[in-house]
């Protein structure tokens, strides 16, 4: 066993009293967690090189399943509807955190199979309005820490992020963002064009048709591996004695005077207290379900990757007025960021011009990407709201509970998402959602990121 | 890539030549509605799996809005029609019952 | 060793040699070659380096399918990297390097991986570099990605030397692939008078068919095939293209085609690639199979080659990568291979056949070759390191215990044939596993749907599954005519020509060689080549729970390299499915996505680049503007003039001469770009009344009014002065880019929503071009121009009033004149004919000289208006700001009962008392406000950010006033006049201001009612 | 002084077709009821072509109509006279609901020919420019390239196109380019 709070190996007890005081509410988890692990037995291997030269030696036949595949039970306290990195982080965080383990997190197809495994996996947090601000700036602090707290190499890579200005309404607009920025803890930075060029070797300045003015610089943004972020939350997750279950459908949703009661699932009914509704793209459909409707549309969003080169581009670049979002992954593919179409579609094919719009504004500000390959291209369902902000939030019916409408910006806010989501379904009250409120639309009380310069990407 | 009629000139466009408008038929609440009313009139959409209704604009052409009936899972394209109607015309209403007997959408069937 | 052959090699003309270099080295090739087959007529057996071990690579396939023969072709402008060698056509000059290794292709320093082969398994980078954090970013990933990363990039400096472009090309049928199925197809569907279009990857027609041998109607199938050109060529509603790729089908009958017109002539002039936009009521898909390899240990050793390639480089370029050569199969094709071989003088060491009873007719016409056949054998290992050295011979149902073991310098291995299914799936064709033949198939009852509903591919031949020659042509002939009846024609239903080739006995699956060969075997049995995924890797997958395939691919890398699994994935999922203890199709595919084969991104891009990257909106006196020195600034597509520099000036200085001269003086600015809508119509009136927030269709004749504009959700969109011109007509300016925006915004009510009311609307923005005539001396200017010409528009005060227009001549244009002010200062808008434009800008440079004319910019237009106090869209409105928050409430009617926004108004948190409001903001030293500046309260919210009270929404430097003016959104701001708040900078400083009225200069208006 | 110029002045290329600035070209944008006879009327009187149907553009020696959309027509008439016929047009139109205003400033027009016209329109547009396609007296509105546009197809095999005049440039460049000498797809 080893310490959840602090990360060590050896023995726990000792380390609890060594842990400090921030950590206090999650060492009662920490005991839950132990108690469970040892009485359910769910004591997980350690990842480290110690254990890999160890399998080696062994030809690997040691290495146990990084979660296990139970049948659902009959109840559980919780269920969270979606396997994604949104649905896992929140069940993660509802044990981690609160000691709430009894706990299933139910997928129609595979982990991790839907937008969280085929976005850009860009990580920022330089959200121009307060409440942004925040929730990405909590999740980007989550992802420093993240392949330790879940003993699982998710590759968080602070590379930095810059946004291109490339007009003066973009200038004014990323000055404007610094200057909030830097009021909500947020370090960025405005940046002169030289450093631009110096942080980015494959830009070209002049344009032609948009000069590089300047940009704004998150240097602890960057990348994570994102298949890992859900493979490391389910076998954590799977650990604290929560049921991962997958090929497992939602067909119903059974509440009771106003109370949500039970899932119908393509494995049988299943009670629950309290469900989290975590499906993106799918999550009118589910509500539907459960009789009520969200301020959500379904739109397609596409991505591409080039042939792998030699590393050549350190950083991830959003060039927002040409349309251009680019990175280069550890396996040295250029990794790209298209546009979403106009219309609701569920088929995860976009139409062809956005790729074209994206790439023809990625040779002119890359002028090498020209003579480079599209290995593959491919797309997701995102889900839209109103203000192109998401929505952490009660429902009409009591203990259901919804996260949704992350648009095209979902992956950089996997943690903040889960631990925001977990905090709202244990305690009915979390600071971080309270602005992602379904009620804001009925107020007039919008969370626009499209102003001024910024985007929702 | 879709493909759509233009009712109004005929032509079959290509997406890139119309620009997408979002869901039809929406009545439009003013002054003296409620807030219910007037936030389900514009923030909740119809998002469905299947049959959908919802305006386009001819805009690299002639300028016309029209409405085009659709199916969210496959992009099949049920009809095109004019924007000038509260309601879509029996006989698209009929094609789609011929393709999709169960359909419903808001109240219309 | 790999040579040249004496006497085969339909493709290449020996008569014309080509020199071209690998790896700095000469070396020399024929016409018709391949660079894959010069290299391999060269010995160079070694072409690359695996992606994670380094692992020495040799030519496996010689098709598009091809893994390891990736090259870093041509230089400098014109380096590509990842280029297929045996997609490449040779030609003389051609200079390619070998990628992914340091310092040499035979020496390499990270090799060392293959060592460490058994630390690094699938997903060991999860398991890893987790303690201590920082070493990640700054250690660990930094050597990884070095190590990763297949070819060179380009230069950064460089610019692409080569053009592209697109092509729209609509068809009734399209016809992917030119083997003799595509061309069977395309003819039976041109029959039926439908429009075709069969376009062909390769510079050659025919496919596989030439070198497979077989009849068709009794001629050789080269033979038939030139027929079947001419006949295809004789036809008008038929177009041929080789060298064009299939690259992807997507909805509604869309298909992009990948040409590659100098590939092969690089430099030639015109474009480099042209992606074909195809529109297709039908598509048939005719591409063909890709054998897949055998996974025994040391598959991956160079001269293990697939057994139809190494076929192809015998018989279309006469080479052969190996003299004596082992034959590996579980089916009868690979007999070809013995046979093609032996013809061509190359020895045979051994044909091993994992069928315990063999094959058909073509094993006994090897056996009576003299050929060795060996049944219920095959591979336990391959020997060698850089190149096969020999062969340990096993029984297929063993662990792999060695009977026997052959010097052999190649091995051709065949494991059976996958019909290549990718534009099938692309657009979400489903397919069906075929147990016979142990291959997915496209399942014709589930196919792609198109815009009507019904299936809009067909697959024919080989790509259907269909097993040989004969039923290939039947199967085409059948796929032809029935895309051609679903594009609406009618077929002649005419008999397939008749095909003969040898009867071939069934193949065994074999997904293990032998199949039950212990933990050693499976770690050096290679599934991906370039990613170097093994056997072994997929079993640990498995073991540890990644039990989806989608998993599995992700976790090993299976089918991610460049070549997307086109070897490895049925392989792969076989192994998958075997430790599941599960069937494939149950374990099912991954998703196919386009394009089948990587396409450049020049090609994606096509022409827009550099001139015409995007449209560039130009006024009329554009020119002019560019020759006097202007500084430009992009709003939108549009360019307009920041400011006019002279010569020993800063754009600064220039800024504040503008300012100060407009001021005194005369200032010119041109505000083409202002959208000007005609409205007209018994109802314009009416309608103008629910566009605008305030009243319009009170406003008199010839009179003008500054109206706002809301959206639905309650938000200002723009604003702009509004001209009565008659009873029923309006004339509506917007701000700059506003034009389309608004023009769209207003049809779309009149159509959508008000379809009854009687309103016309008319876009005239570009029909004029618009100078704004400014400062003290801007009538004298007018008066001037009017006296040269001998008389004009009377613009005195009593004339034409303040917020009124005129029509008449100016100078001698035709003019509208609108005595409207955006700076303070006495000002006229003039209107003439865009043809005009040019010659009315320079009529009034020259008659200015005297009053000190001077042309200025956008921002000495935005300082005069700050000056002002005035609102400008896009500073002070960012799309979340209401009328009511810069204290616009006079501009919104209370008469009228409804107009866009209006219900919005009334949400609880835009009547909030608490909204920011605007200000006028001065700080207390006279500084300059950082632009987006925040203005600081108490304390912190529950998020822990630092409380805000305020913004800066626009802030400059008035030389008028010598100081910092600027106006801003403050919390309750218009009650706390006097009051200084704090605007902390992101330079560390705090900037202390003070809330003052926003209007600075000319507070009482004097100026502009002169 | 008055001395109008076309938005390209007089530009030309030559490839694969020719593209020529076609200079000033009166034109006017005519909103109202295509069925009403009074319209009818006097779009013969004001152009001496008959109200086109969908699609079509009617020429006649004095100018021609193009069908813009099912209540707008173009007017193509000689530039110097453009402002009389509106003031006609009005004058006729009285009563009726209907707006006629000048748009020939507003404009970039060219023209194309040579044998490679069909090939170059189809590198840019979204458009079937086969002969059995697109035929003579056809009208289209579209997309070329990144802006919008219009052509026809006068009785001699030239094309006509004409786009917004503050993109007059990008068009003729882009048609300049797609005419490159080298660049012949040889299907039309």
């Amino acid at each position: 066993m080893f310490c959840w709070i602090c990360d060590s190996l050896g023995r726990h007890v000792a380390t609890i009293h060594k842990c400090d005081d921030k950590r206090r509410r999650a060492q009662r988890a920490l005991v839950h967690i132990q108690w469970q692990s040892r009485t359910i037995g769910f004591a997980m291997k350690r990842y480290s090189a110690f254990a890999v030269a160890r399998e080696a030696l062994r030809y690997h036949t040691g290495w146990e399943r990084a979660w296990r595949s139970p049948e659902p039970k009959r109840h559980y306290d919780v269920i969270i509807v979606g396997a994604g990195g949104h649905g896992l982080a929140t069940a993660y965080f509802l044990g981690k955190n609160f000691g709430i383990t009894n706990v299933a997190i139910l997928e129609k197809g595979w982990l991790g199979g839907g937008n969280t495994g085929r976005n850009t996996t860009i990580i920022r947090s330089n959200y121009l309005q307060d409440p942004s601000a925040a929730l990405y700036e909590k999740a980007r602090s989550l992802y420093e820490t993240m392949s330790q707290d879940l003993n699982y190499n998710v590759m968080f890579s602070p590379r930095g992020v810059i946004m291109l200005a490339q007009t003066e309404h973009e200038v004014r607009g990323y000055k404007r963002t610094a200057h909030a920025n830097a009021l909500q803890g947020v370090q960025t930075e405005w940046i002169e064009p030289a450093r631009v060029k110096e942080l980015v070797p494959i830009i070209n300045l002049e344009g032609p048709r948009y000069p590089v003015l300047g940009g704004l610089w998150q240097e602890r943004g960057g990348t994570a591996r994102h298949d890992a972020v859900a493979w490391g939350y389910a076998r954590a997750c799977s650990d604290m004695g929560m049921d991962v279950i997958q090929k497992c459908e939602v067909t119903g949703v059974r509440s009771e005077n106003g109370r949500v009661v039970g899932v119908d699932t393509t494995k049988g009914a299943i009670d629950c207290d309290k469900l989290g509704m975590v499906v993106a793209g799918n999550c009118s459909h589910l509500s539907e379900m459960a009789g009520f409707r969200l301020p959500v549309e379904s739109v397609a969003l596409q991505a591409l990757v080039s042939e792998p080169i030699k590393p050549c581009m350190d950083v991830v670049v959003m060039a927002n007025t040409v349309h251009g979002y680019m990175s280069q992954s550890d396996k040295g593919e250029m990794v790209i960021g298209g546009g979403t179409d106009g219309f609701n579609n569920y088929t995860q094919r976009g139409s062809f011009h956005h790729i074209e719009e994206t790439v023809r504004a990625l040779n002119e500000t890359f002028p090498m990407v020209s003579r480079l390959k599209m290995l593959r291209q491919w797309g997701g369902i995102v889900d839209v709201t109103g203000d192109r902000s998401p929505l952490v939030s009660k429902t009409p019916v009591d203990n259901i509970f919804v996260n949704a409408g992350w648009g095209t910006g979902g992956f950089k806010a996997i943690p903040g998402s889960g631990w925001a989501m977990a905090e709202l379904m244990a305690t009915g009250h979390s600071p971080l959602a309270e602005e992602f409120s379904m009620m804001r639309f009925k107020e007039g009380k919008f969370i626009d990121e499209s102003v001024a310069a910024g985007v929702a990407h | 890539m879709l493909i759509l009629e233009c009712p109004y000139c005929g032509v079959k466009a290509e997406e890139t030549e119309l620009a997408a408008g979002g869901e039809a038929h929406l009545k439009r609440f003013g002054p003296g509605s409620s807030d219910e009313e007037f936030h389900d009139y514009l923030f909740m959409r119809e998002n469905p799996k299947g049959v959908h209704f919802e305006r386009w604009r001819h805009a690299n052409g002639c300028g016309k809005w029209f409405h085009a009936a659709r199916c969210t899972m496959t992009l099949e394209v049920f009809g095109t029609y004019s924007a000038q109607t509260t309601e879509p015309p029996q006989e698209i209403k009929d094609k789609i019952s011929e393709k999709r007997p169960d359909w419903t959408w808001r109240d219309i069937k | 060793m790999s040579t040249r052959l004496a006497n085969t090699g339909r493709l290449i003309d020996r008569s014309k040699q080509i020199e071209f270099t690998f790896n700095g080295k000469r070396m020399k090739g024929y016409a018709g070659d391949t660079l894959a087959s010069a290299l391999l007529a060269n010995d160079q057996m070694m072409v690359g380096r695996s992606f994670k071990y380094h692992r020495p690579r040799g030519v496996v396939a010689s098709g598009p399918e091809e893994p390891n023969a990736l090259v870093g072709l041509g230089t400098g402008d014109r380096f590509e990297p990842n280029q297929r060698a045996t997609t490449t056509e040779l030609f003389s000059g051609l200079s390619a390097q070998s990628q992914n290794h340091w310092p040499s292709l035979d020496f390499d320093v990270l090799a060392i991986n293959n060592k460490l082969s058994r630390f690094l398994t699938a997903g060991f980078y999860y398991k890893m570099f987790i303690h201590p954090r920082p070493l990640w970013k700054h250690v660990y990933e930094p050597i990884i990605r070095q190590s990763a990363g297949l070819g060179k990039a380009p230069d950064k400096e460089l610019k692409d030397a080569d053009t592209y472009e697109h092509f729209y090309f609509f068809a009734d049928v399209l016809v992917i692939g030119g083997g003799v199925a595509g061309l069977q197809a395309a003819k039976a569907a041109a029959e039926s008078g439908a429009k075709v279009l069969l376009i062909e990857q390769h510079n050659y027609w025919g496919g596989r068919a030439p070198v497979d041998g077989g009849t068709i109607d009794g001629m050789e199938p080269g033979a038939w095939v030139e027929k079947t050109l001419e006949e295809l060529r004789g036809m008008d509603n038929v177009t041929l293209r080789d060298r064009c790729m299939g690259a992807g089908v997507y909805d509604h009958g869309y298909a992009l085609g990948y040409e590659r017109l100098t590939d092969h002539a690089p430099g030639q002039g015109g474009p480099r690639h042209r992606l074909w936009r195809i529109r297709a009521s039908q598509i048939v898909t005719a591409t063909g199979a890709i054998e897949r390899p055998l996974s025994f240990a040391g598959n991956d050793i160079p001269g293990v080659m697939l057994a139809a390639s190494m076929r192809d480089y015998a018989v279309n370029w006469g080479v052969t990568p190996g003299q004596k050569v082992v034959v590996a199969t579980n089916n009868d094709d690979a007999y070809r291979t013995a046979i093609a071989l032996h013809g061509a003088g190359v020895e045979i060491v051994r044909v091993l056949d994992t069928r315990d009873s063999g094959g058909g007719a073509l094993m006994e016409e090897v056996r009576q070759l003299g050929i060795r056949v060996e049944c219920g054998r095959g591979i336990a290992k391959v020997k060698g390191t850089k190149r096969v050295t020999g062969v340990a011979i096993c029984a297929q149902n063993g662990e792999g215990g060695a009977q026997e073991e052959v010097a052999a310098d190649a091995v051709a291995m065949s494991g059976g044939w996958s019909p290549v299914v990718h534009l099938w799936s692309h657009c979400g064709g489903k397919l069906v596993w075929d147990q016979a033949h142990a291959n997915f198939r496209p399942d014709p009852e589930r196919p792609p749907l198109g815009a009507d509903g019904n299936g809009f591919v067909v697959a024919a031949g080989a790509a259907n599954g269909a097993s040989d020659l004969g039923a290939a042509l039947q199967d085409a002939q059948t796929a032809g005519e029935a895309a051609a009846n679903a594009a609406g024609f009618t077929p002649k239903t005419v008999n397939a020509p008749a095909a003969e080739a040898p009867v071939e006995t069934p193949m065994q699956p074999v997904w293990l060689m032998p199949a039950k060969a212990d933990i050693k075997l499976r770690m050096k049995s290679w599934l991906d080549y370039q990613n170097d995924v093994k056997v072994s890797d997929v079993q640990l997958a498995a073991q540890e729970g990644f039990e989806s395939v989608e998993h599995t691919k992700r976790y090993t890398t299976l089918g991610m390299a460049t070549d997307q699994g086109k070897l490895s994935n049925i392989n792969g999922l076989a192994i998958l499915a075997d430790s599941l203890g599960s069937e494939i199709p149950q374990v099912g595919t991954t998703t196919f996505r386009p394009p089948y084969h990587p396409i450049s991104m020049g090609a994606i891009g096509g022409e827009a680049r550099g001139e015409i990257f995007q449209p560039l909106r130009k006024t009329p006196m554009y020119e002019w503007h560019d020759s006097n020195g202007s500084d430009w600034e992009p709003v939108g597509q549009w360019r307009r003039p920041f400011a006019y520099v002279r010569s020993g000036e800063t754009l600064h200085d220039a800024v504040n001469r503008e300012v100060k001269n407009t001021r005194e003086n005369l200032g010119l600015l041109d505000a083409s770009t202002l959208g000007k809508l005609v409205v007209k119509g018994p109802d314009a009136g009416k309608f103008l009344d629910m566009m605008y927030t305030n009243m319009m269709s009170t406003l008199k004749i010839g009179k003008c009014r500054y109206g706002l504009m809301c959206s639905e959700n309650g938000f200002l969109i723009d604003d702009g002065v509004v001209a009565r011109i008659d009873e029923d007509t309006w004339l509506c300016h917007t701000t700059t880019g506003g034009a389309e925006r608004i023009h769209g915004h207003m049809e779309e009510w009149l159509q959508t929503e008000w379809w009854d009311w009687k309103v016309y609307v008319a876009n005239v923005t570009e029909q004029l071009a618009q100078v704004a005539v400014v400062g003290p001396n801007a009538r004298k200017v007018l008066e001037k121009l009017n006296e040269k010409a001998g008389g004009g528009m009377d613009v005195s005060k009593e004339a034409l009033p303040f917020m009124e227009w005129r029509d008449g001549e100016i100078g001698g244009f035709k003019a509208r004149a609108y005595r409207i002010s955006f700076s303070g200062e006495l000002s006229y808008e003039i209107a003439v004919a865009a043809s005009d434009g040019l010659a009315f800008w320079t009529a009034l440079m020259e008659a200015g000289q005297e009053f000190g004319v001077m042309p200025y910019g956008t921002e000495c237009l935005h300082i005069l208006r700050a000056e002002k106090g005035f609102i400008m869209i896009g500073d002070e409105t960012d799309g979340t700001v209401i009328p009511q928050d810069l204290g616009l409430h006079w501009a919104l009617s209370k008469k009228k009962e409804d107009f866009l926004g209006k219900r919005a108004h009334s949400r609880s948190h835009m009547a909030d008392p608490d909204r920011w409001q605007l200000v006028g903001l001065e700080t207390v030293d006279g500084s300059v406000l950082p632009d987006g500046a925040y203005a600081v309260g108490n304390g912190v919210n529950a998020n822990g950010q630092k409380n805000t009270i305020g913004r800066v929404t626009s802030t400059y430097y008035s030389s008028n006033l010598g100081r910092g003016i600027a106006m801003g959104l403050v919390k309750h701001g218009p009650k706390r006049m006097g009051e200084v708040i704090d605007f902390p900078g992101t330079d560390g400083k705090i900037y202390k201001a003070k809330i003052v009225d926003q209007v600075f200069y000319d507070k009482e208006g004097e100026k502009q009612n002169v | 002084m008055s001395d109008p110029v076309s938005a390209m002045s007089g530009a030309t290329f030559a490839g694969l077709a020719k593209v020529e600035d076609s200079g000033l070209q009166g034109m006017i944008t005519l909103r109202g009821d295509l069925a009403s006879a009074v319209l009818q009327a006097a779009v013969k009187a004001a152009t001496g072509a008959e109200v086109p149907v969908s699609g079509q553009v009617a020429l006649s020696d004095q100018g021609g109509v193009a069908w813009m959309s099912p209540d707008e027509l173009l007017l193509l008439v000689p530039y110097a006279e453009v402002d009389a016929k509106v003031s006609e047009l009005s004058e006729a139109l009285k009563g009726e609901h209907a707006l006629a205003v000048n748009v020939s400033d507003a404009r970039g027009v060219f023209r194309l020919s040579g044998e490679g016209a069909r090939e170059v329109l189809g590198k840019v547009c979204p458009v079937d420019m086969s002969a059995e396609a697109f035929k003579p007296g056809q009208f289209r509105r579209t997309r070329m390239a990144q802006v919008a546009a219009a052509f026809w197809l006068d009785h001699d095999g030239v094309f006509h196109i004409v786009c917004f005049r503050s993109v007059a440039a990008y068009v003729f460049n882009l048609l300049s380019a797609s005419a490159h000498p080298q660049s012949k797809v040889v299907v039309y």
